[in-house]
């Protein structure tokens, strides 16, 4: 018998401890979503991607915040059964952070991580070093491209053992701050209008069919926060570190923060092509597995929330 | 650095699930343990994976324990009990297999039989390999419990760990880490250092260490 | 074989004085079916050690039969086929009438070694089994302290097994076994490590037990004049192969005296059997006629065979 | 479903750290017993900690071995050490602890001592204990190495079970699950399982089973 | 208690043929340095059981001394303390005048219980202290088989301690012992495994040993005829305390055959000793004042007294 059937119970959002995924640490810290849902949301914090997504195929979440990679990867593994995108988040947010190199050719030969194997920033990264006509696969004609931790990238890239790092916010900002590194690529500028998903909305299909009253409620605080964020970033940028603060014990540092939801546009447009290109991507390298990616996102929500 | 306030609550909440699932995988996995040395059916039906299941991290009990059990305590548990359960198998198995057969000659005749021969007679005579089975159980359960603990957020010392690294903290680490061990050192004294002593003493065993 | 050993028997006795002639003589086989039946049997270790070769002795209910032999004859491995320990390769052991498997609640074996439970104290180790038997909490406590204080143990009630000196321990298990009174009473040299007042006594507290609710034992000693003091029969056993000479019934009147001159005699005659059996060793006298018997023994099990041409007359 | 090259190359790979880390663990941590069994001096200092210790999940030790020996085949090694080493040794003291005092009386009185005396009576006497330890500290190691091996990408089951769960690939994690197994099935029969059947006809407790 | 002691003897004497007084006498203090020192030993066990009490005896180098007693008294307490196995709470031991600490080279003991090393076959386990020694693979595997055949166990080097029997275990021991042929042999009832034949084999091979190249031997036994056989002297322990009755001197002409008349006598006046002082239960005649001296032995330890008033005249 699948978990979540009964329509009374919360709305089970889950979401990471990440500066990144403003809306939710703060539509829930503000009660925001708790108005929205007349107190029925019932928020869920991961550490990672598949973790959330698991859940949520496995029938134990109904929304979640999510980057775009695990999010179309369990649309894909579900054969498209599992999983709507409803509304972005955000854009941007992703660099590659360099010591000292002036130019693509500057790291051939050299080591260069990426987060994770196969997720956004990983596919990224090799397709610019592609594109710049480096190998990625070490030798001296190519670069060495080392998936890592992101602590394990900031603290190796601080004692000099990395070249260079694509990373997501915030810690390009961080290894710019604390690791005295330069920013090479910002990965924005690597798309047409500068756009591309960091963070997205999530909905299980089952939620989206049995509650689509609630999962309603849920998009329309999700659009007014996303507002409130386009209007006053610093604001918002504070509020989020606040609760990113209460979450992990410790707040970033002004600056880095600033710094780092400087290159973050808050967004609730699903940024359907680029996001299907992220997929395809990953799916090109075999990280993701094949699949028609047309039905990945819902507008629908949006659209209601837009006309009222 | 870090509000002790968040370490203590962290640690009790850990330590609530750990007792639990330790308690479960002892109270399981010992009676299996003696099952599989007594019974050649059961032995050969199951020793040949046991090793092998044990070698399992506990990241691969990761999803079967969201598919079956959700994001729910139980499946928490599930991972703690499947780190550590066959530990205390195998070593209960070990155990009871390297008893003296005299003394099983002397329990049959005496006519010692069933309950009282497994109570009375197996489990004290493979007492001192079962206590090393759940010393290392323990651990076990340990190392499962942070992994599991990182299924959802859910408070417990594996949440900060991970979090702590996440951020660089090395305060942080250090603290949960100072923890575990401070809490190994506890229950050492407490539960395992009394009992050896006591077995080593009952057994005669004393003096030669 | 059998004759031989008459006539050599003959020309011991012919030496002593006449009148002792009496005192130890070839036991005759007996009516009724016997409580414990050793049928041909043998045993071989899977080292290819033949620990026993064609055995054959019927004990009979409330006889008090003791098996001698040096040291590596076969003794506790028959004892540990008795008991049910050990599966005989060749041969068949019944008891009652019914074929020895495992253990049984009709028998009781005193180990040669002093077989206590480590972690128990003495009382503990008493007790234990009379609750295994369903006897009250109170019962066997009363029980145990009796007996316990009967192998002389009082005060050390409470002591655990390694604390207790060599053949304090065989006596906790002396008191252990009686204590559970079973109608079988299997001994593996339980006096051997006892000082002589102390195994006197025990030689006392054993035969007023048997005597009182008649108890068939067997006991294995290697102490031929222990032997005469107790048995009604002695069955003396020789090595390699482990097998048995003679089977022979002892007159003596009871109480016996282990200084009495017929008795020391007595133990110096078969001392003497055995010296020579030995200095024969294996293959003893018509060794080629017993293999033969014995490969029978073993492989074809119980088949019959006249009496006149066994190793021991029963 | 997953190319099977890349599963038996993955596991060729885990195979030789495992080895390597494996066989250090055992090759210090027998000897750590077998010292910390017979040193009141050092018993003192190391017991308390040590279970502590054992009990620090992998993830703990990450951090310091990129530190100390970055990215490199050493760091893994280490993580798996880290991992089995005190298993290891804590089952060793356990059964040294646990030998008869007889027999070291008997070794005092015909004047055996030093290497002869631990090499010939001490790990005799405590083998049975000392395979218990062996067996769990293996899947120990294999743990550890799953963990040590998300270090950074360096081929290796634990990678692979990694991305099979990060694309939620069933399939993938499944394969790399059945390896594992498969691999502890195999080292039981060929190892431990053979040394067992020995020691106990050796010791003469095969009948006991 | 001396006084009295000697009184009661010379009763018994006067009650046998005066010819045999001489055989056992109380044993005189010799002259030199002895061996073998213990002086007012007193161990008390943990678990408050006294198992020696005010115990001294001097045995000097080439001496063959038995210890008999019942059991309980202490015997294999007072070799743990002579080969060092235990640090006796009161009293001092010395050989060759240094204090004993722990086990050392010129001392072996044999143990009560057969002490092999379970993962060794019979061979192994005699050679490995041999190779302890030093001495070469061929050395060491020419001597052991040399000793194992002479304690008959030709055929069972290659077996394993769990496939031997009883007695065999300790007859491998023994042979363990000899090979290594201490200077000072301490044996705690070897041969009480061992049928009559094996033991006479043995008590043979024994004093050749000991004649041939004059080790001092302790040796401890309940069987007061196998004393009588053996030793030079025989020292009588009594228990609960476990203390020396009396130290007396044999006086029979060697070799001596167990049967011998006067022998079986005399053994059966020590027996009767020990009977009475057993009968007297614990403490003994005088026994208040040797709780007293017993104190001062544990206590002040050793300190000087006048030999007159001590159980045993050293
Ligand atoms: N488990 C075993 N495996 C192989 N051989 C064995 C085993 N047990 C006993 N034997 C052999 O069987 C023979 C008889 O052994 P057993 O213990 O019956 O002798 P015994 O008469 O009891 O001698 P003892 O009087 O010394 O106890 C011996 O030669 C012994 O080596
Ligand atoms: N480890 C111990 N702890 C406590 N008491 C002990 C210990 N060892 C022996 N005893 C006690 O010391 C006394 C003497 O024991 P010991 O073994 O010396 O007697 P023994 O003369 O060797 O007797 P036996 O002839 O039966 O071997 C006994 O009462 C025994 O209970
Ligand atoms: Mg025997
Ligand atoms: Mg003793």
């Amino acid at each position: 018998s699948r978990r979540g059937e009964d329509p009374a119970r919360p709305l089970r959002l889950g979401y990471f401890p990440n500066v990144t995924h403003a809306q939710a640490l703060v539509g829930l810290d503000d009660g925001t979503f708790a108005r929205a849902l007349g107190g029925r949301v019932d928020p869920r914090m991961f550490n990672a991607g598949p973790a959330a997504m698991e859940a949520l195929l496995a029938g134990d979440l109904d929304a979640s915040y999510v980057g775009p990679g695990p999010a179309a990867i369990a649309f894909l593994r579900s054969r498209g059964e599992g999983l709507r995108v409803v509304a972005g988040a955000a854009s941007g947010g992703a660099v590659l952070v360099v010591r000292d190199a002036s130019g693509p050719r500057d790291l051939a030969g050299k080591r260069v991580a990426s987060p994770q194997l196969g997720n956004t920033q990983d596919v990224a990264l090799r397709t610019w070093l592609r594109a710049n006509g480096l190998g990625t696969d070490g030798g001296d004609a190519g670069v060495q491209v080392t998936p890592l931790a992101n602590a394990d990238i900031l603290s190796m890239f601080a004692r000099g053992e990395l070249a260079g790092a694509w990373v997501p916010e915030p810690w390009g900002a961080r290894l710019v701050a604390e690791a005295g590194g330069r920013i090479l690529v910002d990965e924005a500028s690597l798309w047409e209008e500068g756009k591309f998903p960091t963070a997205v909305l999530v909905v299980s299909r089952s939620a989206l069919e049995r509650r689509r009253a609630d999962v309603a409620a849920l998009v329309r605080a999700h659009v007014e926060l996303t507002r409130r964020w386009a209007a006053d970033r610093d604001r918002f940028a504070a509020l989020s570190n606040e609760a990113y603060g209460r979450r992990t014990g410790k707040p970033l540092p002004d600056a880095v923060l600033r710094d780092a939801l400087s290159r973050v546009t808050p967004t609730s447009d699903p940024l359907r092509a680029p996001l299907a290109k992220m997929a395809r991507d990953a799916q090109a390298l075999g990280y993701a597995p094949p699949g028609d990616l047309s039905a990945m996102v819902d507008g629908s929500l949006l659209a209601e929330v837009a006309r009222r | 650095m870090l509000a002790d306030g968040r370490l203590l609550h962290a640690a009790a909440r850990s330590l609530g699930r750990l007792a639990q699932g330790y308690l479960l995988s002892a109270a399981i996995g010992v009676p299996l343990g003696v099952v599989m040395a007594r019974r050649p059916g059961v032995n050969a039906a199951l020793r040949p994976v046991v090793l092998g299941l044990q070698a399992l991290p506990s990241i691969c009990w990761l999803p079967l324990a969201i598919l079956w059990f959700g994001l729910s305590e139980i499946a928490i548990l599930f991972v703690v009990v499947m780190g550590s359960l066959l530990a205390i198998a195998i070593a209960t198995e070990d155990a009871v297999c390297g008893i003296d057969p005299v003394l099983l000659r002397v329990a049959g005749t005496l006519g010692i039989r069933r309950v009282r021969f497994v109570a009375g007679v197996l489990l004290p005579a493979a007492l001192p390999g079962v206590l090393t089975g759940l010393k290392l159980g323990w651990s076990f359960a340990w190392r499962a419990l942070m992994a599991g603990e990182l299924l959802f957020v859910a408070g417990g010392l594996g949440q900060l760990l991970q979090a702590g690294r996440e951020v660089l903290d090395a305060a942080q680490v250090m603290g949960v880490m100072v923890a575990i061990v401070a809490i190994g050192v506890l229950i050492d004294r407490v539960l395992f250092r009394v009992l050896e002593l006591r077995v080593r003493r009952r057994w005669g065993l004393a003096e030669a260490v | 074989m059998w004759l031989d050993l008459v006539a050599r028997l003959a020309r011991r006795l012919r030496g002593a004085p006449g009148a002792r002639g009496g005192f130890l003589v070839p036991s005759r086989r007996r009516r009724g079916t016997p409580k414990i039946d050793v049928r041909r049997v043998g045993h071989r270790f899977g080292n290819e050690v033949v620990a026993l070769r064609d055995v054959n002795i019927e004990v009979h209910a409330g006889e008090f039969v003791c098996l001698v032999g040096p040291s590596g004859c076969g003794k506790t491995t028959l004892l540990y086929a008795l008991a049910g320990h050990l599966d005989p390769s060749g041969g068949r052991i019944s008891i009652d009438g019914v074929r020895v498997k495992g253990p049984g609640p009709d028998r009781l074996l005193v180990f040669q070694e002093p077989a206590l439970f480590p972690w128990l104290s003495v009382r503990q180790n008493v007790m234990f089994p009379l609750r295994a038997q369903g006897l009250s909490r109170a019962e066997a406590d009363r029980r145990a302290r009796e007996f316990i204080s009967l192998v002389h143990l009082d005060g050390f009630e409470d002591t655990l097994s390694h604390q207790l000196s060599g053949g304090m321990r065989m006596r906790v298990q002396l008191a252990r076994a009686l204590a559970l009174d079973p109608a079988v009473l299997l001994m593996d040299e339980p006096f051997a490590a006892l000082d002589a007042q102390t195994r006197s006594h025990m030689h006392v507290l054993l035969q007023r037990i048997w005597l009182r609710d008649r108890k068939t034992v067997v006991f294995v000693t290697h102490d031929v004049r222990e032997a005469l003091v107790l048995g009604d029969r002695v069955v003396v056993m020789a090595a390699r192969p482990g097998r048995v000479l003679h089977d022979l019934e002892v007159r003596l009147p009871r109480p016996r005296d282990p200084d009495d001159e017929a008795l020391v005699e007595l133990s110096r005659q078969v001392r003497d059997e055995l010296r020579r059996a030995e200095g024969e060793g294996a293959p003893p006298p018509g060794g080629a006629e017993e293999e033969g018997d014995a490969r029978l023994a073993e492989d074809r099990g119980a088949r019959d065979r006249p009496a006149a041409d066994l190793g021991a007359p029963l």
